[in-house]
């Protein structure tokens, strides 16, 4: 694991559970300083992991450090509103499309926000826990 | 110099190929020369004494298989070979190992009902 | 200027798959490339949702088809983790000895293919030829030619009787993949069609998070195989070449073949020498209820590394399952490095980068 | 030629028959030969190709239709015929029509100038070679106005290229065949044949053969300059939009045009119709008595298509081992080393023979 005080000497209200850095509310900070801090120089976002738990949605950013061979989580939890890295890691913007494809997730700063994987005309998202089953539109292919 | 080089590698690259002209060929004429299919192999269903628990319905990934029970005892078991993906957890997970996946692999038909199978039927009828 | 706007299908003779590239050409030279993707969305998210763990296995094997026992290894590893399963060490054996032969036959297959995007039309039948050797193989020991649903979790379903023929398979492929090296790797035609074509920097790469061999061959030392803890007692190197071009893709996937003919070796030494019989192979377990827990377990992939998210709340479906695939950024990159290229060099650039569409759109 | 035909004149007068009907039917049977030749050589080399291909790839080949497959090109290209013409709501329909036409005429022309032994010859002009390098360019022209008319964007492509290509290849072949004629000092076929009697062209003028070579291969539109139908990137260049008989017409055409070049190449470097030590092999086995000398004119149509089979067999050959060229590479080949490669070769024959 990364050498943790590092993180914590800059980013002391962060709290660090269940194996994951907590950065809700300053995630461009956070991923920022992480990309360009030379002892960590997490360089790589292998992907971002979006969660619907009904009440909240989480993202899981997933860093990779190419030359440390080091690996970190951070999460956030929000709403259905998130600010985008895209600034920070170009390869962030399919993740973002497709979450916003399957998720519904709006992120601010994306370049151009488009459904990526389902036809543009298709309504709701379904990877959300209350996106209706057994919905006829569904029926298409049987 | 570098032309003579390339050169050289054309040539050899040619020979490779030629060199192919004088091996045995590989096709296989599949209808007159029959594959080797091994013991593993996964393909059409066979049924024996099957007591109708219904455990490999639940384990079934594509909901192909249809256990039809009247009051108790085993009606109807009937697999739709247009769902079935030949995976094999039915057979993995049977208790009772009553379904087997054979090694008969030509099953196409040309008309859709064909392909749902009562396999309770065809173990009378052998 | 006037723009020709051209879209590359998802019905081409060169797009492995359904992908369709949005190309606006000015001539011959492409002035911008845009991915459209989702053609092969088959849901294979949500339909975790709706399965317990037995009835999703089988499905794993068809996110890469190409590369089945790797995803359903990523799907195994995490359902143990979760569970605390311990595999047996011969199950682990057999796990790798099969993952490598399915990189190789992975390979092969890019090999052929990118062959015939670039015009030549033998190597695609001497790379089949030795594909269809693997291929048999798999057959033999686990019952299909590609979607094999032979790991489950604690261990592989039934124990592999024989290992000659393995040891005669990597004997054949090792001497061909020198036949394809005498075929291709100087011919001038081949050179002038990929050497410094589509050059991927080492910050490029990272910046578009392309993983496994199109990593490599930008100089970047990263391969997830050396933090796999079934790979410990493993010993192999990792294939890197620095320039980035088309042709240094080509050269780290024919040395990471011979790679994996090494492990293999490794492998069978271990299974044959340890007494086969007495070894479990499958550590038997029932599971039936599911700590409130999530689990990352990745795998080094053909294409690159594939990581398995897995999130349960108890019960016996799992709550998400998230797949990371790495031809998912290898097409991202393609709007990147296909400005101001020419048409034919298009196909060098896609071909090299071994994207496969059923890993792109899950 | 015509020993048969007064023999075949006296069989017309005891019939009393007019005598002009037999001078008739004599200048027509050489074309229906060729016809029907053409036919059968060229069904014969799709057939021959696909073989050779597979037999390099270790595969068998067709094998199924007639004994060993032999007929499998027949089926194709009957199959060809009865399939429906797709026509096109946009394109341009009369070129879209005549353009498979063309091409195939064009080539078709080019083996009336063949001579097939010392008297067997559709046209007997001085000129026949010039007459080879107008009528060899014209394919690739009507390549371009079928890909330029079918109004679809990669046969757009796929005749950009065929121009371009035009453009490179032609010079070499020109100052090539210039050489040829400095060392026969004839355009005609049969003197440049007879020229080379005690020694091939082959041998002084090396360098225009490979020359030559290249450039015929990039004429016929194959493997490592098959830019304008390319099958991985332009789905399959000029010819995307057509089907049935019409592009069986293109597709035939091109092994017309194979052979048509092979036995062209065999003509100008290997000596045509001469027998390899200059010892015709008939006079060895029959003695040289008179009433067999009709056997040489066979044994000279032999030899000729032993010599252009060869030359088939190679260009084959390379079809099943390289890949293809940019268009950037192929246009720089062509300029920037054959075509100056061509004209040094011309100079230095110049002053071989002149000089």
């Amino acid at each position: 694991m990364p050498d943790i005080n590092i993180i914590r000497e800059h980013f002391p209200n962060n709290i660090i559970e269940a194996g994951k850095l907590d950065a809700s509310f300053n995630i461009i900070e956070v991923l920022s300083f992480l990309k360009n801090c030379p002892e960590l120089s997490f360089d790589m976002l292998l992907s971002i992991i979006a969660i619907d738990y009904i009440h909240y949605n989480e993202l899981i950013y997933c860093l990779l450090s190419t030359h440390l061979n080091e690996s970190i989580k951070v999460s956030v939890k929000m709403k259905n509103e998130a600010k985008s890295v895209t600034a920070i890691y170009k390869s962030a913007y399919f993740d973002e499309c497709e979450i916003y494809d399957l998720f519904g997730i709006k992120f601010t700063g994306n370049p151009n926000l488009k459904r990526l994987l389902l036809p543009q005309s298709w309504a709701g998202h379904p990877l959300k826990k209350d996106y209706i089953l057994n919905d006829e539109r569904l029926k298409w292919n049987e | 110099m570098s032309i003579f080089k390339s050169i050289k590698a054309l040539i050899i690259g040619h020979f490779t190929v030629i060199k192919h002209m004088f091996k045995k060929a590989v096709t296989k004429e599949y209808p007159e020369e029959r594959p080797i299919v091994n013991n593993f192999f996964r393909g059409k269903h066979v049924l024996k004494n099957c007591t109708g628990c219904g455990y490999c319905k639940k384990v079934c990934p594509a909901g192909a298989i249809e256990v039809i029970k009247k009051d108790k005892d085993l009606v109807g078991y009937v697999i739709d070979y247009n769902k079935c993906i030949f995976c094999g957890n039915c057979m993995f997970y049977c208790p009772t190992k009553s379904i087997t996946l054979t090694n008969e692999f030509e099953l196409a038909t040309d008309n859709k009902s064909d392909l749902k199978i009562d396999l309770l039927e065809q173990e009378r009828t052998i | 200027m006037n723009k020709m706007t051209l879209n590359l299908g998802p019905q081409h003779p060169a797009t492995h798959g359904v992908l369709r590239l949005i190309i606006d050409l000015d001539g011959e030279e492409v002035v911008s490339a845009e991915p459209d993707i989702g053609y092969l969305h088959r849901g294979m998210e949500k339909l975790a949702e709706t399965r317990n763990y037995y009835q999703y296995l089988p499905m794993v094997d068809r996110i890469d088809y190409l590369s089945g026992f790797f995803y359903s290894y990523a799907f195994c590893n995490a359902v143990e983790e979760l569970n605390h399963i311990k595999v047996p060490q011969k199950a682990s054996y057999i796990r790798i000895m099969l993952m490598e032969l399915n990189r190789i036959s992975s390979h092969l297959l890019w090999f052929g293919t990118y062959l015939i995007d670039l015009g030549a039309i033998s190597p695609i039948f001497y790379a089949f030829r030795e594909r269809e050797l693997i291929m048999d193989y798999f057959e033999k020991i686990t019952g299909q030619r590609m979607m094999y649903n032979y790991f489950t979790f604690g261990g592989v379903r039934h124990d592999i009787p024989f290992f000659d023929d393995v040891q005669s398979i990597i004997n054949t492929i090792g001497d061909k993949i020198g036949d394809y090296e005498r075929l291709l790797s100087e011919n001038p035609i081949f050179l002038d069609r990929t050497v410094n074509v589509g050059v991927i920097s080492e910050k490029k790469a990272t910046e578009w998070a392309l993983t496994g061999p199109n990593l490599r061959a930008s100089g970047v030392l990263s391969d997830f195989r050396v933090n796999m803890p079934i790979y410990d007692d493993i010993d192999f190197d990792i294939v890197l070449t620095n320039e980035g071009d088309c042709y240094s893709r080509y050269l780290v996937r024919i040395y990471e073949m011979r790679e994996s003919i090494k492990i293999i070796q490794q492998c069978i030494q271990w299974l044959g020498q340890c007494s086969s019989r007495d070894l479990p192979f499958l550590e038997k377990v029932t599971l039936k209820t599911f700590p409130n827990q999530e689990v990352f377990s990745s795998v080094e992939a053909p294409r690159g590394l594939s990581m398995c998210y897995l999130n349960s709340i108890g019960g016996n479906t799992p709550y998400r399952v998230k797949w990371r695939t790495s031809s998912f950024y290898s097409t991202q990159i393609l709007k990147d490095i296909l400005v101001g290229v020419t048409v034919p060099e298009i196909m060098a650039i896609y071909g090299s980068l071994d994207v496969v569409l059923p890993e792109v759109d899950r | 030629m015509n020993y048969l035909l007064n023999l075949f004149i006296e069989f017309l007068d005891k019939h009393n028959f007019n005598e002009s009907i037999g001078i008739m039917i004599f200048s027509i049977l050489p074309f229906a030969i060729i016809a029907a030749a053409l036919v059968f050589v060229v069904l014969m080399l799709v057939y021959a190709e696909r073989k050779i291909l597979a037999y390099m790839t270790q595969r068998k080949g067709p094998n199924r239709v007639g004994p060993n497959g032999i007929l499998q090109t027949t089926a194709d290209a009957i199959k060809l015929l009865c399939k429906e013409n797709i026509e096109l709501l946009h394109s341009d329909k009369v070129i879209f029509t005549i353009a498979p036409i063309l091409a195939f005429s064009s080539i078709v022309v080019l083996w009336c100038i063949i001579p097939y032994n010392a008297e067997f010859h559709l046209i007997d002009s001085t000129i026949s070679l010039l007459f080879y390098v107008a009528v060899a360019g014209f394919p690739m022209l009507f390549h371009f106005l079928a890909g330029y008319a079918s109004n679809n964007k990669y046969s757009l492509l796929g005749s950009y290229r065929a121009l371009s290509l035009t453009a490179s290849y032609s010079v070499p072949i020109l100052f090539t065949l210039l050489a040829t004629i400095f060392l026969a000092d004839s355009m005609d076929l049969h003197k440049i044949i007879i020229a080379q009697e005690k020694v091939w062209f082959i041998i002084p003028n090396i360098i225009g053969f490979i020359v030559f070579f290249i450039a015929s291969i990039a004429e016929l539109n194959r493997c490592p300059f098959d830019l304008s139908e390319a099958e991985s990137e332009l789905v399959s260049g000029y010819h995307t939009e057509y089907s049935g008989m019409r592009f069986a017409m293109f597709f035939l055409g091109e092994y017309a045009a194979l052979f048509v070049t092979a036995v062209f190449t065999a003509i100008i470097f290997f000596g045509g119709y001469q027998p390899p030590f200059g010892v015709y092999l008939s006079n060895i086995l029959m003695g040289n008595c008179r009433c067999f000398n009709f056997l040489i004119y066979f044994e000279q149509t032999f030899w000729l298509i032993a010599k252009s089979s060869i030359i088939i067999f190679l260009i084959i050959w390379i079809r099943g081992t390289l890949p293809r060229l940019t268009q950037k590479s192929v246009m720089n080949l062509f300029w920037r080393y054959l075509t100056p490669i061509s004209i040094i070769n011309l100079i230095l024959i110049i002053l071989a023979t002149r000089g």
